[in-house]
């Protein structure tokens, strides 16, 4: 282990300088682009009010990756790009050219490594997600074994078939939400569907009571003691399987095989073009874990993409399709059944309820 | 390398076209040994359906509190080599831009030091290197911090600032989303190291209405770009559209507040005042339609995941900041925002509550007063529809006029 | 008769073009005598600004409990003309038709036997005579009923059910609303005239969702016309209104649904399993448009004023419902119906819960199951966009299956 | 007073059926109507599938009426509509005629009646009210008088001037809201200021405590003792004047002449047209009681109507307008100041905030 030393080491100096990995034709044109084009779903280029042009060609990543991964996408950027490349905020890669005459070859290399060129316009885009049984504790289905097995089904739409709009799809393993799950055009969603069970002994060692007893959305924590120590009881009834107690208490894990798995949510968005964001919306409330492929969850995900694809008119993201066609059109649609788990009962449940006589019948 | 674990499960990962990040595990461990344990103990999740980590654990390096997520695996005898896994978090550029030379060094140091196995990116923004053992910590921030890259934020503090990548390559960008990021950024670094706070806060800043870094779902503080004067139009661009496509079935039906109308005589008219800079007709036309030309902010406030009482999107609290204006005083004005933010909800916030949450309990317009500004209708859809009105002051000593 | 009381203030609504109350009060006064303090009343409360009645009081007439609302003055000596100012609640026919016959015969029992002073009507439909003494009650009760009207609800009743004019004289009715109305209120007398229910229940019905009873925001359960089939077009007619206004602009774009399209050779066209039946299109061009010919009703629940969780609206309980089959059984699937919901609200509801917010609480999914419904997605505007679900089962022994 | 005999005395026979008061044309044509015209404010005709036509003219009335007024009505049907005639659900007076040569001579009738014919069609609507003052205990202002300050200036809206679609004005005198108000184009709403005073004697003698303590929409309302009985005590800063706990419970008063007054609340609607059905939103939180006329009160309602008339589409209702060109935008429109008051707080109120960049500049 390297001695801490207080005069060599060096802190609180942030991220190193962006400044330092701008193309030379970004940094001219920084502030100055006009329009761009897409020219096909792995290759767009900006134009600069001088006229100048930055080629982008994005790739797809499984984000957990290899150093090897890494310095495969390196050799490609030396080669190709004047050693400039960059990620997106949904973890694709993107390599930035100003010479067109690297695009070709760069897009067939890319083919030879096994990579997908695409992601760009109205396509699947890159699946946002999490840790899963790779890496988190709290983890209720695994994030990156679902999301590929949706890849590979949906790999057409990343690479090129053209969708109505953008449809950007989200993991999450559990209801902590890492990434904006909450606001995807599909969601797919790991859920515990059994309480928590206690152990008292770390429960009163471990856990801090008071605030074990606040994390509970519904408030079914309750006081207790075990061995005269403070601990906490549960109203097994009222639990919606959070697993925030589990977070803060480690006396109360959640996980369990036989009743964890996933929900799938439609309809969120987080662009303020044309309607406001929105929530996701929830459409299958269970399907169980099937690994390795999750046939369920893909067939889930393909019919509401099957269906979209039919309905939708051009421009319409998933969301603003099914505002168009009522909600009880698109459950016929998908064949999903309606049942009373989809009527919002939480806190502001009230507000989503059907106040009008306006019902297609 | 032989394998150590037979992995028939995560085998099936293998095939398809996708990448399989079975494969790269499997990269991974080519170059380092620990990996492999993490294929065994997967799998041995994907065979019991159930997960194997630990609850929690708290590690770091000296004068950090934050940056290291501790992660122990619960069968660490089966599999010594991610007893101890943790993930280092290391700031991103700004934009997620770098060059292949840093890049290699960069992921060079997860080689040498820890499991060879990154998330590019998390969620949040930073880079992640998973499966650090404790004794690896210090040697690992010190190499990153040789390449200028510092530690991000984990526990009650300041989350990585992230952004997108706004005036380095979209014409859209209102504001420079990557400049004030990094200046954020570095301004707060203490509060991303250190943490002192309720609970976690983060901000992420998109330099127009499409958001591309989902702020508006995410970040405790959204910075999203606008414009305060008129769309630029090219009439004769419109025109070319209008060849491509049904203009008004996809560009002027579409606008929320119907404020477009289109002839071939008199071209496209936009009537800008009832314009709510949502986007749509820009990206629908980027070639004709630009964002106008004095640039800046939305700020909002709130938004997070679900704990503990519901998902939360941002809601306005600034319809506009003068971004420039601000950026030539290194971002005065917005830190003095932010330092009210921080000191309400030091005050008032109890743990574990998000800065959405506390508003949400003390009522939008108390918090509002408190920090200095002013109620205004861009933060409400709509005014109460419930006559509950809480109103502050009556008139007393009215008795004697009575009866 | 000359002015008992001085009313300078109150003589300032005798101006202006609107007819005046205040007229109306001295007009009452000038058939009956008690009428007079009640100028004397108002006045001072107009000079005081505050009002002068007591709070409540029980009064009745034998073998009802409601139907009469006692007001008692707080200033009996002063104004004894008003000391008991009651109002008697009269049921309304269904639709309010009159002739004047009747009509003569009705207010000359509030000549005789109270003030000469009436709301023609009160808000929830029936005829209000105010100003009745307690000795006065039973005769004037004897009286309507020789008229062949009874009294209305008041306290923890059902009140009386109103209606819409409907297939009387409107085109737009989807179902018989007075026919209904009236056959409800007969069957559900009871309810009506002995108060045993948790809070007060109301019944309104509107042939159309032009809703003309506001039933959608006062009723506890509304019954709201629709149609199954197709919006009947007169393609002719629908041109003829093009000559006079854009159709587009007018209706097509309107529509809620964006279910319409028009051209000038294919004319209007509809795509009725995507129309919401809104009405708007129909009222806007009423002589070529019609609803279609398989009338019956949305039924929708819970809607109230403030008190004391705050304003509902209706919600919908079941998308369609056919009156007139139902009609030939006398409503018998109806009030099955209603009795499951008053059962329920019975055994759950608490005091002073209207059924509202008795649902509220135990949760609509629940209530619905509770009567043998389905849960279906007309009831929502949209589903669920927060995590907490409430699972009802889950499966147990699963202990060894682990590790 | 009459005695009550068991044997003679006539019970639940509920109204009296409408079939007898039905005009003969409306028996015939009853359920056969095809189409209407609305040929001037006053007056509108129904056509039948047979061609039969039934005319109505509408005449409005203040609703709290004397015998008289309505034996003047009386006199008017029998001379020019057989004697038929009906009120409306906003308790105007409709008269049934099948002769369409009597139409003018009614009108002139009216006119030198002084009673307004009209109420049809894009205009303002007779104003739906309560009872105020003149017969309610729990008012927070009068009723009748504010309604007929405001008609007296609306008058030429009620009988001709043309609005971009009906406008349907109500007025309530306390939150209880008897009557449509939370869903009106304009509402005027009676509130209290002030916390209830508590007179315990009161309280201990007259009122159930669980059920006191239950009306309180904040839960301020706490249990007390006085002189060893149950009562309440009550934590003033959280109270919103509801009046709830004086409704349940004479013991708390909360009419104040120096702190009652009205508010008013714009944008509701009850149809399904084209948008669903919505409540009021507030526009002024505060206006004091100025009686006789109300000034105050008139002039902002006329502000409303006067912005509405001007920025409207033609066919939008108030909501319509508002909702297109944003509250802001109304705000400025009016003059209305926008406070702290508007933002809701209370129980669903965070469904009500706006969570979008879609924002006017
Ligand atoms: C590269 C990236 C920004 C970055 O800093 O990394 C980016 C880049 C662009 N976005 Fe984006 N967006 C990026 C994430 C997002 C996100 C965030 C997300 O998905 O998590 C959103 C919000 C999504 C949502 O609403 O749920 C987003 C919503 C948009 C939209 C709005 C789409 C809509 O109609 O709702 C546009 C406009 C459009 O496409 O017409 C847009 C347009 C664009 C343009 C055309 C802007 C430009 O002129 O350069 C860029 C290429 C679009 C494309 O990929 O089709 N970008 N964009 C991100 C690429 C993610 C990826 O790899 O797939
Ligand atoms: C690594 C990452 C997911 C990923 O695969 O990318 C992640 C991983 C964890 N998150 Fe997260 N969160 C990550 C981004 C997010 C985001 C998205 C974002 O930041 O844009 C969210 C939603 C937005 C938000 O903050 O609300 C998010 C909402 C949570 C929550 C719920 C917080 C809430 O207020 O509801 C928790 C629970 C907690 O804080 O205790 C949580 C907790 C956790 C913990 C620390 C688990 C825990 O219970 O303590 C996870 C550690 C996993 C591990 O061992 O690596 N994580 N977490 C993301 C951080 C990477 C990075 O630094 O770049
Ligand atoms: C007379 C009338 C107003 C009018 O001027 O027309 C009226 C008058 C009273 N209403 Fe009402 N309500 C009247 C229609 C309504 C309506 C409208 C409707 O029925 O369509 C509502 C709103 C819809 C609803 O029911 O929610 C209404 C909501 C209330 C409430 C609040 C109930 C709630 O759940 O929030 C109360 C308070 C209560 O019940 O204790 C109330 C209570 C009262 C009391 C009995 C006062 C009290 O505190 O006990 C009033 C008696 C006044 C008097 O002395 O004459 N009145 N009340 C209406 C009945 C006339 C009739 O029978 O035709
Ligand atoms: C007579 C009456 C029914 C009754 O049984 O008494 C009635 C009668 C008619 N209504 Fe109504 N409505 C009547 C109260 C209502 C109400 C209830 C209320 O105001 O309290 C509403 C809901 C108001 C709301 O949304 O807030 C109502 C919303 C409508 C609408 C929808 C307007 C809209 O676009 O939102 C129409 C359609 C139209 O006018 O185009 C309509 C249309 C009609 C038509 C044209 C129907 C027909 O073909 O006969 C009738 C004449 C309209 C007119 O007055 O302009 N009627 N109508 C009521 C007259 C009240 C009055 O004296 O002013
Ligand atoms: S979503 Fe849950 S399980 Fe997945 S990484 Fe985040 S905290 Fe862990
Ligand atoms: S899992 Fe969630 S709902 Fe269940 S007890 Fe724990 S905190 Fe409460
Ligand atoms: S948020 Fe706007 S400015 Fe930023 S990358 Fe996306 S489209 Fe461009
Ligand atoms: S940016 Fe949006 S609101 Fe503004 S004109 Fe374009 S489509 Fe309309
Ligand atoms: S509710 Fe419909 S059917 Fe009834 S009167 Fe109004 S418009 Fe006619
Ligand atoms: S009734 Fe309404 S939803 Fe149906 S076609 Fe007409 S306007 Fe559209
Ligand atoms: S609104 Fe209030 S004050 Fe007016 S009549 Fe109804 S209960 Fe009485
Ligand atoms: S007036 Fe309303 S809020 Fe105030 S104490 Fe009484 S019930 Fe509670």
């Amino acid at each position: 282990m390297a001695e801490v030393q207080g005069a060599k080491r060096i802190t609180d100096i942030g991220p190193h300088n962006y400044n330092d990995f701008l193309h030379p034709v970004i940094k001219k044109n920084y502030g100055k682009w006009k329009y761009h084009e897409i020219l096909s779903p792995s290759h767009m280029v900006h134009v600069s009010e001088d006229g100048d042009k930055i080629h982008t060609v994005r790739v797809g990543s499984p984000r957990l990756v290899s150093s090897s991964f890494i310095k495969d996408l390196c050799d490609l950027a030396d080669k190709y790009s004047d050693g400039y490349l960059r990620f997106t905020t949904r973890n694709n890669v993107e390599f930035l050219l100003d010479k067109e005459e690297n695009i070709k070859p760069l897009l067939n290399e890319l083919e030879k490594l096994n990579l997908p060129a695409g992601g760009i316009g109205n396509v699947v885009a890159n699946i946002v997600h999490t840790q899963g049984w790779v890496h988190c504790h709290t983890a209720a289905s695994d994030a990156s074994g679902v999301v590929k097995s949706l890849m590979d089904e949906l790999y057409g739409y990343y690479v090129g078939a053209q969708l109505p709009a953008k449809v950007r799809v989200a993991f999450a393993c559990c209801l902590n939400m890492c990434g904006a799950v909450h606001c995807s055009d599909i969601a797919v969603l790991g859920i515990h569907r059994r309480p928590p069970r206690l152990i008292p002994e770390k429960i009163t060692n471990l856990c801090e009571i008071p605030s074990t007893i606040a994390s509970c959305p519904t408030n079914v924590i309750r006081p207790d003691t075990f061995n005269g120590k403070p601990s906490v009881k549960l109203v097994e009834e009222g639990c919606v399987f959070c697993g925030n107690c589990f977070t803060v208490c480690p006396g109360m894990p959640i996980a369990d095989p036989l009743n964890d798995g996933v929900s799938i949510w439609v309809g969120g968005k987080v662009s303020n073009a044309r309607s406001k964001p929105t929530f996701s919306k929830l459409a299958v409330p269970y399907l169980e874990n099937d690994p390795p492929r999750w046939p369920k969850v893909v067939e889930a995900v393909k019919t509401i993409l099957d269906a979209y694809k039919k309905g939708a008119h051009k421009g319409e993201r998933v969301g603003e399709w099914i505002e168009r066609i009522g909600w009880p059109r698109f459950f016929k649609a998908t064949g999903f059944e309606f049942t009373k788990y989809h009527i919002d009962d939480y806190r502001l449940g009230e507000a989503t309820l059907n106040y009008s006589a306006q019902v297609r019948q | 390398m032989s394998k150590k674990h037979q992995t028939p499960l995560l085998d099936e990962l293998k095939k398809g076209k996708w990448p399989s990040f079975v494969r790269e595990i499997e990269r991974a461990a080519e170059k380092s040994e620990m990996t492999d344990d993490l294929l065994g103990q997967v799998e041995q999740s994907y065979r019991e359906k159930v997960v194997h980590w630990k609850h929690g654990g708290m590690v770091g390096v000296k004068g950090y509190g934050s940056g290291i997520v501790g992660r122990f695996s619960d069968l660490p005898e089966k599999y010594p080599g991610i007893k101890e896994f943790h993930t280092v978090r290391v700031n991103q550029t700004a934009g997620f831009f770098y060059t292949s030379d840093m890049l290699r060094k960069m992921v060079d140091i997860g080689e040498k030091h820890a499991s060879a196995l990154f998330n590019f990116h998390g969620s949040t923004g930073d880079i992640q290197l998973l499966g650090a053992k404790t004794s690896e910590l210090e040697t690992i921030f010190q190499e990153y911090t040789k390449l200028g890259f510092d530690l991000g934020g984990s526990g009650s503090a300041l989350r990585t600032p992230s952004c997108c990548v706004g005036k380095a390559r979209c014409e859209f960008a209102n504001f420079d989303s990557m400049h004030m990021c990094d200046g954020i950024t570095q301004a707060f670094q203490d509060e991303m190291h250190r943490p002192v706070f309720n609970y976690k806060f983060k901000f992420k800043f998109s330099a127009c209405g499409n958001d591309c870094t989902a702020s508006i779902a995410r970040a405790d503080l959204s910075v999203i770009g606008t414009w305060k004067d008129d769309i630029r139009i090219d009439q004769e661009a419109v025109k070319d559209y209008g060849k491509k496509f049904n203009l008004h079935q996809y560009v002027i039906d579409k606008c929320p507040t119907k404020c477009m109308s289109y002839s071939d005589e008199g071209g496209l008219k936009i009537e800008n005042s009832n314009c709510s800079r949502c986007m749509h007709c820009i990206n629908t036309m980027p070639k004709a339609l630009r964002p106008g030309t004095k640039g800046g902010a939305t700020i909002l406030i709130g938004a997070k995941a679900p704990m503990v009482s519901g998902p939360r999107l941002s809601m306005v609290l600034v319809p506009f900041y003068d971004v420039e204006e601000d950026a030539k005083n290194d971002y005065a004005w917005f830190k003095d925002l932010i330092s009210k933010i921080w000191e309400f909800w030091d005050e008032y916030g109890v743990s574990r509550e998000r800065i959405g949450e506390l508003i949400q309990r003390v009522g939008v317009g108390n918090f509002i007063e408190s920090i200095g500004l002013e109620p205004l209708p861009e933060m409400v859809a709509n005014p109460r529809g419930n006559p509950f009105v809480l109103y502050e002051e009556y008139v007393e000593a009215d008795e004697e006029q009575k009866g």
